[in-house]
């Protein structure tokens, strides 16, 4: 099974990327199976097993909650650029991690930095901290438990670390 | 119908394009001028496929294939951003005079593992 | 027949005594002289055919269109050289056999030897102007190798090259001129050229073909101031001297003007330029002999006033002064010859040829010594030998010319002076070698030599005497068959009788003689008077000459090629743009109207992007990093207008080129400085390339205003046309490069392959320092890789490939196709390379990427070949649609497999490129076995 | 529009062109891709400029010439391998002689001495 | 309606696209060219997207697909040749 | 069956040896490398033997690739001339990979395989009858020669190749602005197409063509060496190592060929020729690439300059006969050119010998210790001396003669024989100083040490027979090069438009 499939998630990704690509028909099917099951073969040795990831409902709820996210923050970040930069309170702020591994870790980054108004700027040597920086930083506790409870918790429970 | 959703959706679209490059020509340092592209590759182009999608509804076949370019867009525009801002506080790129945390800056570019 | 044989056996001969090496000195030179005796009996064998006139030729075609056939004619004055060249030829064999040491390597020079030989005869045998060119050169060649024959001694090397600069430069002029001829003739054959006389006389071309033909000539036979290189050529062997340098060789110069005697003399211009160089020479000659110290010095400076005389005769356009040349010709031959063996038989026995040194010789060696006496009396002209004869003809005959009026008796008088000094520089040999005192602290006593070694001399001697005293009965039908052969025409009336009565020419003798006499009396004044002139050694002043020219050469070649790329480069730009200039300057309407009107956002947006794009990458060159910056952005815009511009397919190979470009130039910029150190070119320099280049752009922009308001109709059509039907694609971009003009894109990955491999090989060897601060001296990052960045990349590495096989597979009818899908496998593995580093990625990627190159290339190239094994061209493609059950309807095309290659050759070619790249800093950095 | 076009192309190639006649091995490199990008642009535009009609057989009519494209796709593949190629030559020039003049500056007439690894 | 809109979109973008190439040009750090470029790039997924539903074909999907997936490539390499000098190692 | 494709063979066996050779595990094997690269030079020579048998036999060949009729598809064209030339291309090559076995093969990596692909490339360009495939093969013949060029490393040769490569970059972008002017002004690549196109044409048209082909003009005078493009060759060629160099003697021929073919032919036919005002210009140019050739040839410091100074002006002398731009001068061109090659290639093989044999002094005209057999290599030196002089008995006097007679009655006559015969003297002049001081004079005797490798000498020994041959055959030879003259003067413009493709 897991030699069959060494990356599930990404098989699942292949398989409806090419059918998205080339519509609905027999032969696609076939094709995509074959990709979908080929591919992963092909690039295992240069892809590390992934943490599986087993609640595939709280993984669509945090991908909901992202995109909800983006658009709210989105327009207030666009209100406030529309501001004088005299206003504008930049910042850095040192977020503290519970989160472990390489690719919930990556996820939680990239998340941060996809929400404008905040960008992952680094992490420390251990992963034990990571640097964000804040476009409009008025009450620094805030944003961190916003960050903590919005996603870095519902990470740890998907990815079980 | 689809006609005035897709309308709707290409001017926020543009919009938020053209306020994150704006962004990018206006706010004073560069880590916060970093903030700006995102809102073009998330809401902006976000919305301006999605109203390709609707568009390729209204003129009959429904084909999702743009969600494949927000998916990339998704997955890569962190990574850029991210890379940007570690090689920024590498080269000690100034940060506005007033920032909040000046200190953290020099912490980050050390990576340092607990802040004093 | 028989003339072949008798001109190419002393060609075979060269080879006899290579082969005969082994054999002992007396065999060699025996087997040596064997092919030529035989010759010399074949010749013979002809005599009375030719004694009657008749002129014996044969002719062989060899190139047509040059007009060189191989021609070989022989006629009087033909056999008299011919018997001249073998016959003394022989002698010398013989005299060499006793003169060359046991250290000489007698068989090189006794091929050289007659490989001169065989060339002088091809020369006189000649029927043919350019074939007779042909072997004049030989000679050229020949004498080269024999007089540098001692090439460890520098007089001889200087010597040789010396002779071979002047008469390799007289045989070019030679050329020129025959050719010149043969033009204006219309044939080379000697035959017409003799009987056109009138037709080149007065023909445009006169005056250039008879200057270049005398330069011939006249370098040859060392005429003023031609003369120089003789007295060098004296480094030579003696035996050479004797024979190149008296007997034939310097005679093959007069031998050309009694050759084309009928085709060129007859004008004032030939009587102008011979009879002055003639006398000059003669005098020049002559009045030098008489102060030479060395032996060979002397008889060479009297070969030059001999050749001066002969010259002097045949410039005074009268049949008899011909006659008379001719004459001289065999009686200078035998008594010079025979001079120039007594030399070297006295330098032989007694190691030195200085005439301070030599003294009283005539009580060691009495034979050796009269022989000499004889042959330097005959030269003086003494009564009763054969130069008399001739010296009486040639006084009778410039007594007889009258072509410059009122003072012709110049010429006599003048000829009657140098007759004394040859009489002089005579009577200094004898008296001052074989009287006149003791030997001064020779090197050894002088003896008599072998005897054999005499016996040359003997037999010239005799031929001395006996013409000298039956001159009708010896020579007379020689000289008349080859007078006759000279003018081309019947002799006029001439006595060969030693006594013609008291008359000026007798007087004439009587002076010369007796003021011969006078001279070598009061020797040591002129001696004195000579001394006071500092004496100019033409070797060494020919050596400044030759060094100064290519000092000068060299200063001019540094000048123009400084090795500076950048004016090659400024060179290539302004000569291309001078070429379009030339049509560019022609257009009529202006422009303005030539642009349509109609405005269009997005293009001007674009041109704007674009430009600033361009300048702010010039302006911030010096700055490389952002430079790179400015110019992925003139990519992203160019990649747009592909797109813009309905070319999809354009677009996206624009975007991965762009990708892959910045990836490798920033690879390459960490090996160099990050900024460029202000240029050598000074402001002016700037100025330059900055008009130039900008003139270039501007006519650049203009041309291509041209072609977009132009439109001629294209063959492309027919592609639209049969895409589809013959192609069996729907992506007419895509059907051409694989079918089409597939053949295109087989060279084209060949390139990328050879580039590939190249620069395997430009790595190979390649050492570079690795940096550990960047340009502002801050430390390197510790963090190698980016967490992100790797966890990210491994995550695209599928998606990336998944995209790569849909481009691939619907190349053929949708935008895409195997190089693009190629460039997207190798970017994303790329992006492996440098989120993870080397080393990670060799430990899981077990691809060679030269094999993939390899099979890639190798996959395209038999696919194109297929076909040829059912008879249709290379590259022919084949398609078909199938239909299975569950699929349904789909193609398959040889295309593909084709496409398939393309695929796999970018792949490896990219990856072996900027992963090779990649490892130079690493420990994985490449090795190649130096084999 | 065409104006517009010529006139980018004109003064990317004069850039182009200006960097090749630099001196320096990764200047002249910059100038050579710009110059390349330049170059393809005009090829391209020898078959004239149509917007929205790509040579793909389909329901649109093709009125683009999809020769040039073809010939461009081909140069740019060349172009490619030869910036690839300059850029490594620059490196071992730099790696034999020091620094990146394309001369190896104080060296000047190459023939004179040649020596053999 | 429609077209005025996608017109509007146009424009914007390529306002957006002069500013990106102003904040290109006027720096003033490296990393802030960098960022215009990559914004570039984004700004030009939007327009080839636009292109598509303006031409309504979509044979230039694939080029934006390329530049979303692969133009964060040159940046990440421009970074990490700030970063690390080497960008392969 | 291979027989019908004749005409492509000369492309594609050495692409396929080439690829074949880099099968990792042969090219890991010296021996079997070098056996095959042979074997492979000399089946391609029998190959361009037979092609010129058959084109002279059943007239000129023309090849369809893809089965795609003319103009649409790209097709070769095979006549005596360019068959002449692959022969010529294929001897050089022969020549050049035995001496190579001697040694140099061995000085770094992909020797064989890229002397495989130059060849290809080399053979394709005088093949194509497109020409935007012939910009594709002088892409791959100079990326082969790139590569080959630092064969061996050493700084000189890495600094000349720079010279050389961002020149050629810049030729190569002019060579594309030139295609794409000429496609905007005529819509069609193929020779035929535009030599029928070409010939009546007016207004813009007129105007874009022109730009086109002069630009062309440039871009194969660069090729050729041509001045003031001459700069890149005397460094490159005498940089580079023997048996590169040897190949490349054939590679000047290739820009001569392009502008004999395209600018004599394909657009110099007709009632006014559309390169009529630059082949105006090619006579004066000639006359001014033998002048600096004269100076080079004097004031060259090593054999090797002096080797590409005699290059230059034989390059000079054979655009002074395309400039007389008629059959009769092409004819004795063709004679000059078999020489002059041949001459060439066997001149830098000899100056490898002597850089090898004298590892400080090189070949340097300065007198060190005796060579090692001496006496034989300055016999061989001898020889090709009298060749490159153009003295008898060898062919190079045949090829005097006859470019003397084709300039006879041209404008330019007087200068024209001037500086042929000039450069003759300074060559003999040179060649006797070269003698002199390479082989004559000596300050002690020869290192036992290393001495002259057969397969060095047996290049030189075939070159000098095949020399002499085209003397004592010179007729037969010259009644070739009549017709073939007389071939590439007149295209056969209805055999190729007219052939009727599969598809
Ligand atoms: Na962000
Ligand atoms: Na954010």
């Amino acid at each position: 099974m897991s030699r069959l499939f060494p990356m599930p998630y990404h098989s699942l990704m292949l398989f409806t990327v090419w059918i998205l690509l080339n519509g609905f028909a027999a032969g696609n099917l076939l094709l995509a199976v074959f990709f979908a099951i080929g591919i992963p073969v092909l690039v295992a040795p240069l892809c590390p097993k992934e943490p599986v990831a087993n609640q595939p409902l709280k993984v669509i709820i945090y991908f909901l909650r992202l995109l909800v996210d983006i658009v709210k923050s989105n327009f207030d970040v666009a209100l406030r650029i529309l501001q004088s930069n005299r206003t504008l309170k930049p910042g850095m702020i040192a977020y503290h991690l519970e989160l472990q591994g390489d690719l919930p870790l990556t996820i939680l980054s990239s998340t941060i930095s996809l929400t404008p108004g905040t960008l992952s700027a680094d992490f420390s040597k251990n992963k034990s901290i990571l640097y964000v920086h804040v476009l409009h930083l008025d009450d620094e506790q805030a944003i961190i438990d916003n960050i903590k409870n919005r996603y870095e918790l519902p990470l740890k429970e998907i990815f079980k670390c | 119908m689809l006609e005035i959703i897709c309308s709707i959706l290409l001017i926020i679209g543009g919009i938020f394009i053209l306020l994150g490059s704006y962004s990018m020509v206006k706010l004073p340092d560069f880590y916060t001028r970093l903030h700006g592209p995102t809102k073009a590759s998330t809401l902006g182009v976000g919305s301006v496929i999605i109203a390709a999608i609707v568009f390729s509804a209204s003129n009959g076949g429904v084909s999702l294939k743009e969600l494949i370019i927000l998916l990339f867009l998704f997955i890569t525009a962190p990574v850029a951003a991210h890379m940007l801002a570690k090689a920024a506080l590498h080269i000690q790129v100034k940060q506005r005079k007033d920032s909040v945390n000046d200190k953290l800056f020099e912490q980050a570019k050390q990576q340092k593992d607990r802040q004093e | 027949m028989k003339l072949f044989l008798l001109c190419f056996l002393p060609i075979i001969g060269v080879i006899v005594p290579i082969l005969a090496k082994g054999f002992g000195r007396s065999q060699i030179a025996f087997f040596t002289a064997l092919l030529p005796s035989v010759s010399l009996a074949l010749l013979f064998s002809e005599m009375f055919a030719v004694f009657d006139g008749a002129v014996i030729s044969h002719q062989i075609a060899w190139v047509s269109s040059l007009g060189l056939n191989l021609s070989l004619r022989l006629d009087g004055l033909a056999f008299l050289f011919a018997t001249l060249i073998l016959g003394i030829g022989l002698l010398v064999i013989l005299y060499a056999r006793y003169y060359l040491s046991e250290r000489d390597n007698m068989s090189r020079f006794y091929s050289y030897l007659i490989l001169f030989m065989a060339a002088m005869l091809g020369v006189v045998l000649s029927g043919n102007l350019i074939q007779m060119w042909f072997f004049w050169e030989m000679t050229s060649i020949s004498s080269f190798l024999l007089i540098s024959f001692w090439n460890h001694k520098s007089e001889a090397r200087k010597g040789a090259r010396l002779a071979l600069t002047v008469t390799g430069f007289g045989g070019l002029c030679l050329l020129a001129g025959v050719i010149l001829i043969g033009e204006t003739v219309g044939s080379y054959e000697l035959d017409v050229v003799l009987n056109a006389g009138d037709l080149i006389r007065t023909s445009s071309y006169y005056p250039q073909i008879l200057i270049l033909v005398l330069l011939g000539a006249f370098t040859k036979s060392a005429q003023f101031p031609f003369h120089f290189w003789l007295p060098h050529a004296m480094a030579a062997p003696t035996p050479v001297s004797a024979y190149l340098h008296s007997a034939t060789m310097v005679k093959a110069g007069v031998f050309l003007l009694a050759r084309l005697y009928p085709a060129l003399s007859g004008t004032d211009m030939w009587f102008v330029l011979v009879t002055t160089t003639g006398l000059m020479t003669l005098l020049y000659g002559a009045y030098t002999a008489v102060f030479q110290h060395d032996l060979k010095g002397l008889l060479a400076y009297s070969t030059i006033s001999h050749l001066g005389l002969i010259t002097l005769l045949f410039g005074l356009n009268r049949d008899m002064a011909a006659v008379a040349a001719v004459f001289h010709i065999i009686n200078h031959a035998t008594f010079k010859a025979s001079l120039f063996m007594g030399a070297g038989i006295i330098d032989h026995e007694s190691g030195s040829r200085d005439m301070r040194k030599l003294n009283g010789l005539y009580r060691y060696m009495p034979i050796t010594a009269t022989l000499a006496m004889v042959a330097a009396a005959a030269m003086a002209g003494v009564p009763l030998l054969n130069g008399f004869l001739s010296k009486e003809m040639f006084f009778a005959e410039v007594l007889e010319q009258r072509t410059i009026g009122a003072i012709s008796w110049l010429i006599p008088v003048l000829a009657t002076v140098g007759a004394a000094l040859s009489v002089a520089y005579s009577l200094r040999f004898i008296h001052d070698v074989f009287f006149n005192g003791e030997p001064r602290d020779l090197p050894k006593t002088p003896h008599e030599p072998p005897r054999y070694m005499r016996v040359p001399v003997e037999v010239l001697v005799a031929i001395c005497l006996l013409v000298g005293a039956f001159p009708a009965f010896t020579i007379g039908a020689l000289l008349n068959s080859a007078g006759q052969a000279t003018i081309n025409n019947a002799v006029p009336e001439f006595s060969l009788a030693i006594w013609h009565g008291f008359n000026i020419p007798l007087l004439m003798s009587f002076i010369a003689i007796v003021g011969g006499v006078l001279i070598y009396m009061s020797r040591k004044h002129l001696f004195r008077f000579q001394a006071s002139f500092q004496t100019i050694n033409a070797s060494e002043i020919f050596d400044k000459v030759i060094h100064q020219i290519q000092c000068g050469a060299q200063k001019v070649i540094g000048w123009i090629d400084n090795g500076s790329y950048q004016r090659s480069a400024f060179i290539l730009a302004a000569f291309a743009l001078l070429m379009l200039a030339i049509p560019i300057s022609k257009i009529s309407e202006p422009l303005e109207r030539l642009a349509h009107t109609n405005v269009e956002i997005p293009v001007i947006v674009g041109c704007i992007l674009l430009i600033l794009g361009s300048i702010a990458t010039v302006l911030v060159s010096h700055q490389r990093i952002i430079a790179l910056a400015m110019l992925s952005l003139v990519g992203l815009v160019v990649s747009i207008a592909f797109n813009y511009y309905s070319a999809p397919d354009l677009a996206l190979t624009q975007v991965l080129v762009e990708v892959v470009a910045v990836i490798l130039l920033l690879l390459t910029l960490y090996f160099f400085p990050q900024t460029t150190p202000s240029s050598t070119t000074g402001p002016a320099g700037f100025a330059r390339d900055i008009l130039l280049a900008s003139t270039i752009g501007a006519v650049i922009g203009t041309v291509c205003l041209l072609m977009l308001t132009y439109h001629s109709e294209s063959v492309s059509q027919f592609y639209i046309d049969n895409a589809k039907t013959g192609g069996g694609g729907t992506n007419v971009v895509n059907v051409i490069l694989v079918d089409f003009r597939g053949f295109d894109t087989m060279g084209e990955i060949l390139v990328l392959g050879i580039a590939a491999l190249g620069i395997y090989k430009l790595i190979a060897r390649m050492r570079l320092s690795i940096r550990t601060r960047d340009a502002q001296g801050r430390l390197w990052s510790e963090d190698k890789h980016p967490m992100i960045l790797s966890v990210v990349s491994q995550s695209l590495l599928p998606l990336a490939l998944l995209i790569s096989a849909y481009i691939f597979l619907r190349g053929h009818n949708l935008p895409g196709g195997g190089f693009i899908a190629g460039l997207i496998t190798a970017v994303a593995m790329i992006l492996q390379y440098f989120a993870h580093g080397v080393s990670w990625v060799i430990a899981r990627n077990k691809i060679v990427y030269q094999s993939l190159i390899v099979s890639g290339l190798m996959i395209a190239l038999l696919t194109g070949m297929a076909p040829l094994f059912w008879g249709y061209p290379f590259l022919t493609t084949w398609f078909d649609y199938f239909t299975l059950p569950v699929i349904g309807k789909f193609e398959l095309t040889s295309a593909l497999v084709f496409d398939l290659g393309v695929y796999l050759t970018v792949v490896g070619s990219t990856m072996l490129i900027l992963s090779n790249l990649g490892k130079l800093t690493t420990n994985q950095r490449l090795k190649v076995k130096e084999r | 529009m065409e104006i517009w076009f010529s006139v980018a192309v004109g003064v990317a190639t004069a850039c182009g062109v200006f960097l090749m006649l630099r001196a320096h091995t990764f200047t002249l490199v910059l100038g050579l891709t710009l110059l390349s990008y330049a170059v393809n642009l005009f090829l391209f535009a020898s078959g004239g400029l149509t917007t929205d009609s790509a040579a793909i057989l389909g329901d649109k009519a093709i009125n683009s010439d999809p020769l040039p494209q073809a010939l461009v796709l081909t140069a740019i593949v060349i172009g490619f391998a030869m910036t690839a190629f300059a850029c490594i030559q620059a490196m071992r020039a730099r790696s034999e002689s020091g620094h990146d003049h394309v001369d190896g500056k104080e060296q000047r007439d190459i023939s004179t001495k040649t020596e053999t690894p | 309606m429609l077209a005025l809109s996608l017109q509007f979109a146009m424009v914007c973008i390529f306002v957006s696209l002069l500013l990106n190439a102003w904040r290109l040009i006027i720096g003033p750090e490296t990393t802030d060219r960098i960022l215009a470029v990559d914004t570039m790039y984004v700004n030009s997924v939007a327009l080839i997207i636009l292109f598509g539903i303006y031409t309504q074909s979509d044979v230039y999907f694939e080029a934006a697909a390329l530049i979303a997936l692969l133009g964060f490539i040159s940046t990440a390499a421009f970074c990490k040749f700030l970063l690390r000098g080497d960008i392969i190692e | 069956m291979l027989l019908d494709h004749l005409a492509i063979l000369p492309i594609i066996t050495p692409m396929l040896l080439g690829i074949v050779l880099l099968f990792a595990r042969l090219h890991e094997n010296m021996n079997s490398q070098r056996v095959i690269a042979i074997c492979g030079q000399a089946i391609g020579l029998l190959i361009a033997i037979v092609l010129l048998r058959t084109v002279i036999m059943q007239g000129p060949i023309v090849y369809q690739l893809g089965n795609w009729q003319q103009p649409y598809g790209i097709a070769l064209y095979v006549d005596q001339v360019s068959a002449l030339l692959v022969l010529l291309t294929s001897l050089v090559a022969f020549c050049a990979q035995i001496y190579s076995c001697a040694g140099d093969d061995k000085q770094g990596i992909f020797f064989h395989p890229l002397m495989m692909f130059q060849v290809a490339g080399i053979c394709g360009a005088f093949l194509t009858a497109d020409i935007f495939n012939l910009f594709v093969f002088f892409e791959i013949l100079l990326m082969a020669s790139y590569s080959l060029m630092i064969h061996g490393g050493g700084k000189n040769r890495v600094l000349a190749n720079s010279h050389y490569l961002f020149l050629n970059l810049l030729g190569s972008s002019i060579f594309l602005i030139a295609l794409g002017t000429i496609y905007a002004a005529f819509g069609t690549l193929s020779y035929a197409d535009l030599l029928l196109k070409a010939q009546n044409i007016e207004g813009t048209q007129l105007l874009l063509a022109q730009a086109g082909i002069f630009l062309l003009f440039v871009v194969f005078a660069l090729k050729s060496a041509m001045l003031p493009l001459h700069l890149w060759l005397a460094k490159t060629y005498s940089a580079t190592s023997a048996p590169v160099a040897a190949l490349f003697a054939i590679l000047t021929k290739v820009g001569l060929y392009c502008l004999w073919r395209i600018h004599g032919v394909v657009f110099g036919s007709g009632t006014e020729p559309l390169s009529a005002p630059i082949m105006e210009w090619l006579s004066p140019l000639a006359l001014l690439t033998i002048a600096l050739a004269v100076v080079g040839i004097l004031g060259s410091k090593t054999l090797r300059q002096l080797a590409s100074y005699l290059i230059i002006a034989s390059v000079g002398s054979l655009l002074l006969i395309i400039a007389q731009h008629n059959a009769q001068a092409s004819a004795a061109g063709f004679y000059y050119l078999i020489h002059s090659t041949l001459a060439g290639c066997a001149m830098f093989l000899f100056a490898g010998i002597v850089v090898r044999l004298r590892p400080k002094a090189q070949d340097r005209f300065v007198s060190t210790r005796a060579l090692p057999s001496a006496g034989l290599l300055s016999f061989i030196f001898l020889v090709m001396a009298i060749a490159m002089i153009g003295l008898p008995p060898l062919s190079g006097f045949i090829g005097k003669a006859l470019l003397l007679k084709a300039t006879f009655g041209s404008s330019w006559m007087m200068t024209s024989w001037a500086l042929i015969l000039l450069s003759s003297l300074v060559t003999l002049i040179a060649a006797s100083r070269t003698t002199s001081h390479l082989f004559w004079k000596a300050s002690g005797d020869a290192a036992e040490t290393d001495k002259v490798h057969n397969l060095e000498l047996i290049p030189l020994y075939v070159i000098a027979f095949l020399l002499l041959c085209l003397v004592v055959f010179a007729n037969d030879v010259e009644g070739f090069t009549q017709s073939a003259a007389q071939q590439l003067h007149q295209f056969p413009l209805p055999q190729m438009l007219n052939l009727k493709g599969g598809q």
